[in-house]
């Protein structure tokens, strides 16, 4: 029968491996008509709310963690344990498990999910001198040399928001850990509270003494790729999915490098960005059947590892191979040392907060001297959104 | 037998009554003129027997047929509209078939019938013409045409000649005269144009708020009017009116120094107040020397018109013919025949007879 | 027999009796189905909506998720700042908007001449009315981009030199950096604002072309001769003739400051910062169903607060009106 | 009529005004101007900061026909057509029946009704957007062209009634006086003489409606998903997103978007003013 | 002093020339009244004395200045429009007081000049109305008080009064005469209306087509025109023209059964064509048995018009007073007076004197 999915990446490289993949998808199963929507990441993320109840189909991409809560607290998702069982995937992906399950039962499977960290310039570094930096005494003092020779060190677009939480999110990783990331999108730590404070005097000096392209509010992160490809910047706090970006923007895989955000407070366990991507069913599927099928195929490892050498990304899939390209072979050496892995800020909060979360990051961004009004009017908000 | 009775009709807008019972009988093949006042209900009578106006109460027959209640279409009546409305997206011809068009008569029978009355208007060359194309007067005939192709009992008109200048309104009087001869139909017309009424008429009726004041042939409410608003209202310049005080058996006219006019009408008790009207034709000047002076006086070529200041204030007008040795502003003797007076009461304005 | 004889004919005559009432509700009934389903209902129920906390699901039966809170949403309406600044916004809309009206007058007036190619003049400035203002959202948004763009390139001429960088590509170093109007959370409203007065001048400037054709000759000629002349020509005798023109005018560009949604959407989406050029249009629309959303019930109660508003406008439009149909008839 | 007419100032002063003329244009539509310049421009000169000076490259051709090539632009041209006419025909047709309800009938209900319609053209719509939506979801014309054109359609019958209403009413009613008199009925009169007459008044509506319902973003955000049915207006957003950097694709398919309201207006110039401000000033 | 003189005035709209070297001369303080056929320059040449529209070519002075380029405002001259031309959002005061208060005048000035105007105007109980709530005659009053306010060497009127029903126009007729002498000022009136011309100029001067056909006074262009165009253009109802043709001393008309008019006037040769024109006034009716008939008679009470239909198709008019006991398509005779017979040219239609 037919066979509806809905995916959320126009992107070509996301587009080609969902593609490719749907191809070998048909491929073994002839009988089935595969339907494919592919939309546009953000209209994907407003469509999803109706085409659920209305116009389900029968898989849709979606993201593990808080932003699939409310579906699956409205019934709208339903629970593949059974996939997970009879593919054995519970050992296979056990790591992403996790974040997959809600109520005591997984809801979706993942098909990739990707490092972040630091994208850098390595000609520049190169040209200056400069090492990879580990610690943030480091990375402040590197700051200082690109400054002197008239480069930006970072590079951002903040327009659409998400951007400035990945700063976010890592540099309260490294400061306070793991757990003080979960509690606070989680709701139990104020934003007012003085690790979080911290978080922001370092992000503050991070600001001052390193610095940030200016307009960055008026660009998206493509935008931002522009003053990087052209030497104006020499580093990008970023997920892997922008190296596609770098090259198609003219630079070569020898003059960009990556290395992991660096260390603030000595010792603390470090733990790492890694969103997943996951196809779910939605509870009014109509054909159930071959959308089981159809998740099963994705979270087998020969198909994750094909489908994410195409798009750059790690697959989930303990078994799987992992591509020879150097980004991801770093990856995966960042992400399989962590001690932990974070969703994302957005993924980890509820939307209210999420929202207001990274509204309050942009307009902290563009002038820090609004640091506290900002946090405590998202401590407001936090006391409404988790009632 | 197509005539039109109105029995006590009367027309009221929510509270404001506007029409206030009007008994009328209007013989078939007459020539009847409503005029009056603006705003007296000339046009809201006329459009209560089209029936586009609901009649409030009181009945309405067109022969003997009670129509009070009729749909417009089933009256019998034909009507032709100030502004002529006329449809400007159909030909002429188109304009005067619609109506039969839509009624489902054949198409043989429609142009023969447009034919006929075009033939009757002379409107053959324009048959093909929007009305856009055509001249005021063309499209007072294409009204009129588009009225006569349907063979109507009753033609009813709201002065259709008033948007047409002075000299096409002189000619398209005529053409009306002559349709009516020619027809033969019941008509019923509209104005306020004293002329129109007086020359077309067989029957005026003058309307004030409503009321019929009087109703008559034209030289009938000329000569013979039956109250002051008629005698006023009729003949052009309009009747001098004058206090006056009943003396014996005439009356005393302040305003001619006291002029003594006797008459054999029915006068009240003398010192009452009644009120003289001459007409300006009627009255003769020569020089004089009493209070009454010429004011201004209007030469209009043949004739001349004369103002007089009298010592009360009233105006009055005098038509003079001929050159007159009169000059602006010295005192005038002014005269007439005691028969062309006539007397009116003071407080009802019925004339005394 | 009898009694059925006059029952049908009753029956009959009732129907042609009351043609003219039964008429134009035969009329009128397609039109008034359609508006009441898509606009009289939906009204009403988006004002008992905002008495509910919905996130906008239903779960898997179809069954509505919402749950009654009566009053709470405009209670936590009054306590957002989010909210506030959206109507400050909103505000500062409406005020600058009037602009247009001024402007449109203004531009109207040097228009309305007669030389060779007139019509093509006029038209051609009427122009960015008929653009979408997704578009228009689009041209402005480059044309403030501070990289790409025409303020961005204008400046970079007069502010910045020309040099190469530490790869050797060409960049520029600027004695002040460039101004970056829709990132700014003083000066991103009025950029966005800016860039809606420019169809609504277009619009209030046809508006005025075609009212100073309506302009009563004879009195023009009579206030010559009474030696009004320039200003107070303009003042005193032009201005009162296009009241009629000036009402409109007012009356498309107050509706058109509260129904902006488009540019904002566009332009900034409601950023940067803390919504700071949020109006209550998008900011409702961004509570229900954009990303973060999902707050259906809260939503309503900002668009009710948006219908309040406006009704005010429209029942004094309706008023005016009413008085002329009075008038008229 | 004011100010005084140029020919009759001095030759210098009309000279003066008439080489004004091109240069207050030129700045009027320098944002448009300026766009179009970038849409015919290639990639290397946006890279390089060429944003204002002359093209090194005429790429008008190639840009324009890349936004259909590399992207969804047709199919969105084509779902905006498809919601357009339908909307166009149907609020027209409606309101031309209403109208003349509205216009003809003396009944008490007349202007109340006729204020809804007017009171419905000036609502903020967002006050639609949640029971709208949700009523498309349940009846299944969410996300589908109908489901566009239907609302459309019914939001602009408060615009279309309101303005044929007054067109209408401005006919002498004699028109149709006359026609009763003859024994046309009703709805004939409605056919053979109202809408005969009112077709200038159906024209300028019909091109104004289809520049609003064109231009509409708002609704093909709330009322769409995914670009099966997307119009072009929220097309190009999406395009937007789809040729990061690609100033030039993004221009090019922006002064797409716009070109059918613009012919529109161009060719139906007089209807459109006459419509824009006959409806309303009336 | 300041009357104004006109010296080969030309008037071109691009390429054709409306008004064709037009000299005049008005005295201080006379009532100059332009008439002609409609379209024939009499508003145009209006305002090129007010300064409204440029005068191609030509000198026109007011008093003894040369005024030909100078502004509307500076000429000294007010102006009274057809259509009044008051400004609608102003009260009647404001509408006065507008030309003084754009001239800098006082507050208190404005005030006492408003108020002498209203007073001549009897505007006192409306100064503080719109002119929305004045009737007609009221605004019109306005407009003429608005002008007298500034007290103008000249007045400018074009068609004041065609706006108005027949009755008013009468009245305000009077009231101009009046205010004409009472303020002495010129006067310059536009204006098709006979009566109008007849009664209210010292110098009527008739135009047709840009060109001046006559000046004189009202009596003496009655009287003694020049042409046929003038003859036939003053007089109501107009003059009768027929053809004749010269036989003898006299002229032979064929329309009326070869009637024999004998003449003293300067005839072309015997067997020419010339234009016979009687008024209606000075032809008599009389029972006959020739080809002429009697058409249509209209009465109108006082006096009765009859339409005559001659053998030659012209229409013959007569005026006639009293009852004639001639019916209507009887045969009829026709006598008028041999002096009151003019006799114009057949080509040029000057007058034959
Ligand atoms: N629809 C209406 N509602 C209330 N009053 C009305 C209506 N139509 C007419 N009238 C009133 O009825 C009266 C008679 O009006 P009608 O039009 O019949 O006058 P008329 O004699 O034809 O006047 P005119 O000579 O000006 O045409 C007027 O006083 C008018 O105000
Ligand atoms: N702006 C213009 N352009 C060209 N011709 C014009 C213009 N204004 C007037 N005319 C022509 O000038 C002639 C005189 O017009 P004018 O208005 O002076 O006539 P009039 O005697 O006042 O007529 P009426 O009695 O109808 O008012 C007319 O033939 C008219 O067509
Ligand atoms: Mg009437
Ligand atoms: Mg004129």
């Amino acid at each position: 029968g037919d066979l509806v999915i809905n995916f959320d990446d126009l992107n070509p490289g996301p587009k080609q491996g969902f593609e490719d993949a749907v191809e070998l998808f048909k491929s073994e199963n002839p009988d089935i008509n595969v339907i494919v929507n592919i939309n546009d990441r953000e209209a994907h993320k407003t469509a999803i709310r109706n085409f659920l109840t209305a116009d389900a189909p029968d898989v849709t991409s979606w993201y593990p963690g808080n932003r699939m809560a409310p579906f699956v607290d409205a019934g709208l998702f339903q629970p593949v344990d059974d996939v997970w069982e009879e593919n054995g995937f519970n050992e296979d992906l056990a790591a992403i498990k996790p974040t997959m399950s809600r109520d005591g039962k997984i809801w979706g499977v993942p098909y990739s999910y990707y490092q972040w960290g630091v994208y850098y310039r390595k000609d520049i570094f190169d040209k200056l001198e400069l090492a990879e930096p580990t610690t943030w005494d480091e990375l402040i003092a590197a700051c200082g040399t690109m400054k002197e020779a008239g480069v930006t060190p970072f590079t951002i677009g903040t327009k659409f928001l998400w951007t400035a939480a990945g700063v976010f999110d890592y540099i309260n990783l490294r400061t306070n850990g793991y757990d003080v990331h979960n509690d606070l999108t989680a709701g139990k730590i104020k934003y007012t509270d003085e690790r979080i404070v911290q978080t922001f005097k370092n992000w503050e000096q991070m600001i001052g003494e390193c610095g940030f392209v200016d307009n960055h509010a008026s660009m998206s992160w493509q935008d931002a790729i522009a003053p990087f490809s052209n030497g104006d910047a020499a580093m990008y706090v970023m997920g892997n999915f922008a190296v596609d970006g770098f090259i198609n923007a003219g630079l070569t895989e020898e003059q960009i490098d990556f290395f992991q955000f660096p260390e603030i407070t000595p010792g603390m366990a470090r733990a790492e960005e890694a969103p997943a991507d996951a196809f779910f069913i939605p509870a009014n599927a109509k054909n159930v059947e071959d959308a089981k099928k159809f998740l099963a195929f994705v979270a087998r490892a020969d198909v994750q590892s094909q489908w994410n050498k195409t798009i750059g990304q790690l697959p989930v899939n303990a078994k799987s191979e992992i591509s020879d390209n150097k980004f991801i072979q770093e990856g995966f050496a960042t992400v399989s040392t962590a001690a932990g892995l974070a969703q994302f800020y957005d993924r980890d909060a509820p939307a209210a907060m999420a929202k207001a979360g990274m509204e309050g990051f942009q307009k902290f961004m563009i002038d820090p001297s609004t640091m506290m009004e900002v946090l405590e009017r998202l401590d407001e908000v936090q006391a409404e959104v988790y009632e | 037998m197509s005539g039109v009775t109105l029995k006590n009709a009367i027309k009221r807008y929510g509270e404001t009554q506007v029409i206030h019972g009007i008994d009328l009988t209007i013989d078939h093949g007459e020539f009847c003129v409503f005029v009056g006042p603006s705003g007296c209900g000339k046009s809201t009578l006329l459009r209560m027997i089209a029936g586009l106006e609901e009649t409030t109460d009181g009945v309405i027959e067109i022969g003997s047929r009670d129509v009070t209640r009729a749909d417009p279409a089933e009256r019998g009546i034909a009507m032709v509209f100030q502004t002529y409305a006329l449809y400007p997206h159909m030909t002429v011809a188109e304009n005067m078939g619609f109506g039969l068009k839509m009624n489902g008569v054949a198409k043989a029978e429609i142009t023969e019938r447009v034919g006929e009355a075009s033939r009757i208007l002379k409107l053959d060359d324009y048959l093909e013409r929007k009305p856009k194309a055509l001249s005021g007067g063309q499209r007072q005939r294409v009204a009129i045409g588009r009225a006569i192709v349907r063979g109507p009992e009753v033609f009813l008109f709201d002065e259709p000649l008033s948007n047409l200048d002075a000299e096409l309104r002189v000619d398209m009087r005529v053409e009306i005269a002559r349709l009516h001869k020619e027809i033969g139909a019941t008509m019923i017309y509209v104005t306020h144009d004293q002329v129109e009424a007086m020359t077309l008429a067989d029957k005026i009726v003058v309307l004030r708020a409503g009321v019929i004041e009087q109703v008559g042939s034209p030289l009938g409410l000329y000569n013979d009017p039956d109250n002051k608003f008629v005698a006023g209202f009729i003949g052009s310049p309009s009747m001098n009116f004058m206090e006056a005080v009943v003396e014996g058996a005439g009356v005393r006219i302040p305003a001619l120094d006291d002029m003594i006019v006797a008459t054999d009408v029915a006068l009240p008790a003398a010192g009452q107040p009644v009120t003289i009207g001459v007409r300006p034709q009627n009255i003769t000047l020569s020089a004089g020397d009493g209070t009454t002076t010429l004011g201004l006086r209007e030469h209009l070529g043949g004739v001349a018109y004369d103002y007089l200041d009298t010592k009360t204030g009233e105006r009055v007008i005098v038509e003079s013919r001929g050159e007159s040795e009169v000059k602006s502003g010295a005192p005038v003797k002014v005269s007439f025949a005691a028969e062309d007076a006539m007397f009116f009461d003071a407080k009802t304005e019925a004339r005394l007879r | 027999m009898a009694v059925t004889d006059t029952g049908t004919q009753s029956k009959q005559s009732w129907l042609k009796r009351n043609k003219l009432t039964v008429t134009p509700w035969v009329f009128l009934a397609p039109a008034l189905c359609f508006f009441a389903i898509y606009v009289v209902i939906p009204i009403f129920e988006s004002l008992w909506l905002s008495l509910y906390e919905w996130n906008g699901l239903y779960d898997a039966d179809g069954n509505s998720t919402a749950v009654w809170v009566g009053f709470d949403n405009y209670v936590k309406l009054w306590g957002d700042p989010k909210f506030w600044t959206s109507l400050v916004n909103n505000v500062i809309w409406l005020v600058m908007f009037m602009l247009a009206v001024p402007a449109g007058l203004f531009i109207a007036l040097f228009l309305n001449q007669s030389v060779p190619g007139m019509r093509l003049y006029k038209s051609l400035f009427f122009f960015p009315f008929v653009i979408s203002q997704v578009v228009v959202g689009l041209i402005f948004g480059w044309f403030y981009n501070p990289d790409f763009g025409v303020v961005g390139s204008l400046w970079k001429a007069v502010y910045c030199e020309e040099t190469v960088n530490i790869v050797g590509n060409l960049t520029f170093r600027c004695s002040a950096p460039v101004p970056d109007i829709l990132s700014s959370e003083t000066w991103a409203t009025y950029g966005i604002i800016l860039a809606g007065l420019w169809p609504q001048i277009a619009y209030c400037m046809i508006l005025y072309l075609t009212g100073l054709n309506n302009v009563a000759s004879d009195q023009i000629e009579a206030a010559r001769l009474d030696g009004a002349k320039g200003w107070k020509m303009l003042w005193y005798v032009v201005l009162p003739q296009l009241r009629p023109a000036t009402f409109i005018a007012v009356v498309v560009t107050v509706i058109g400051a509260l129904r902006s949604f488009d540019m904002v959407a566009i332009m900034t989406g409601g950023g940067p910062g803390e919504g700071s050029t949020n109006v209550l249009a998008y900011y409702m629309y961004e509570t229900a169903i954009s990303e973060y959303g999902e707050r259906y019930g809260y939503g309503s109660a900002i668009a009710t607060v948006l219908f309040a508003i406006m009704l005010v406008y429209i029942s004094y439009f309706l008023h005016r009106m009413y008085q002329d149909e009075k008038g008229g008839h | 009529m004011f100010p005084r007419p140029i020919e009759k100032s001095s030759p210098a002063r009309r000279v003066g005004y008439q080489a004004f003329l091109p240069v207050a244009l030129l700045i009027w539509l320098l944002p448009l101007l300026a766009i179009f310049l970038t849409s015919i421009r290639s990639a290397v000169d946006i890279n390089s900061g060429n944003v204002f000076g002359w093209p090194s490259q005429f790429r008008m051709l190639e840009n324009y026909t890349a936004v259909f090539t590399q992207s969804d632009a047709a199919k969105y041209m084509l779902n905006s057509v498809l919601i357009t006419v339908p909307s166009v025909a149907i609020s027209v047709t409606l309101a031309c029946l209403a109208g003349y309800a509205l216009a003809i009938y003396r009944f008490r209900v007349a202007l109340p009704l006729f204020f809804l319609f007017v009171a419905g053209n000036f609502i903020p719509f967002q006050i639609l957007m949640v029971p709208v939506r949700d009523m498309s979801v349940q009846s299944g014309l969410y996300n589908t062209i109908a489901g566009q054109f239907l609302f459309h359609a019914a939001f602009q019958t408060g615009f279309c009634t309101l303005f044929m209403r007054n067109f209408i009413k401005a006919l002498p009613f004699e028109l149709i006086e006359s026609a009763r008199v003859e024994g046309v009925k009703e709805w004939r009169i409605f056919v053979f003489v109202v809408l005969p007459l009112v077709r200038p008044a159906i024209a300028a509506l019909a091109v104004l409606i289809f520049t609003f319902v064109w231009n509409d973003f708002f609704w093909a955000n709330v009322l769409t998903q995914g670009e099966a049915v997307k119009p072009i207006t929220a097309g190009v957003r999406a395009l937007n997103g789809q040729f990061v950097n690609n100033w030039h694709l993004v221009s090019a398919a922006s002064l797409m978007a716009a070109v059918p309201p613009v012919m529109m207006f161009f060719l139906m110039q007089k209807h459109f003013i006459a419509g824009l401000t006959l409806g309303a000033v009336k």
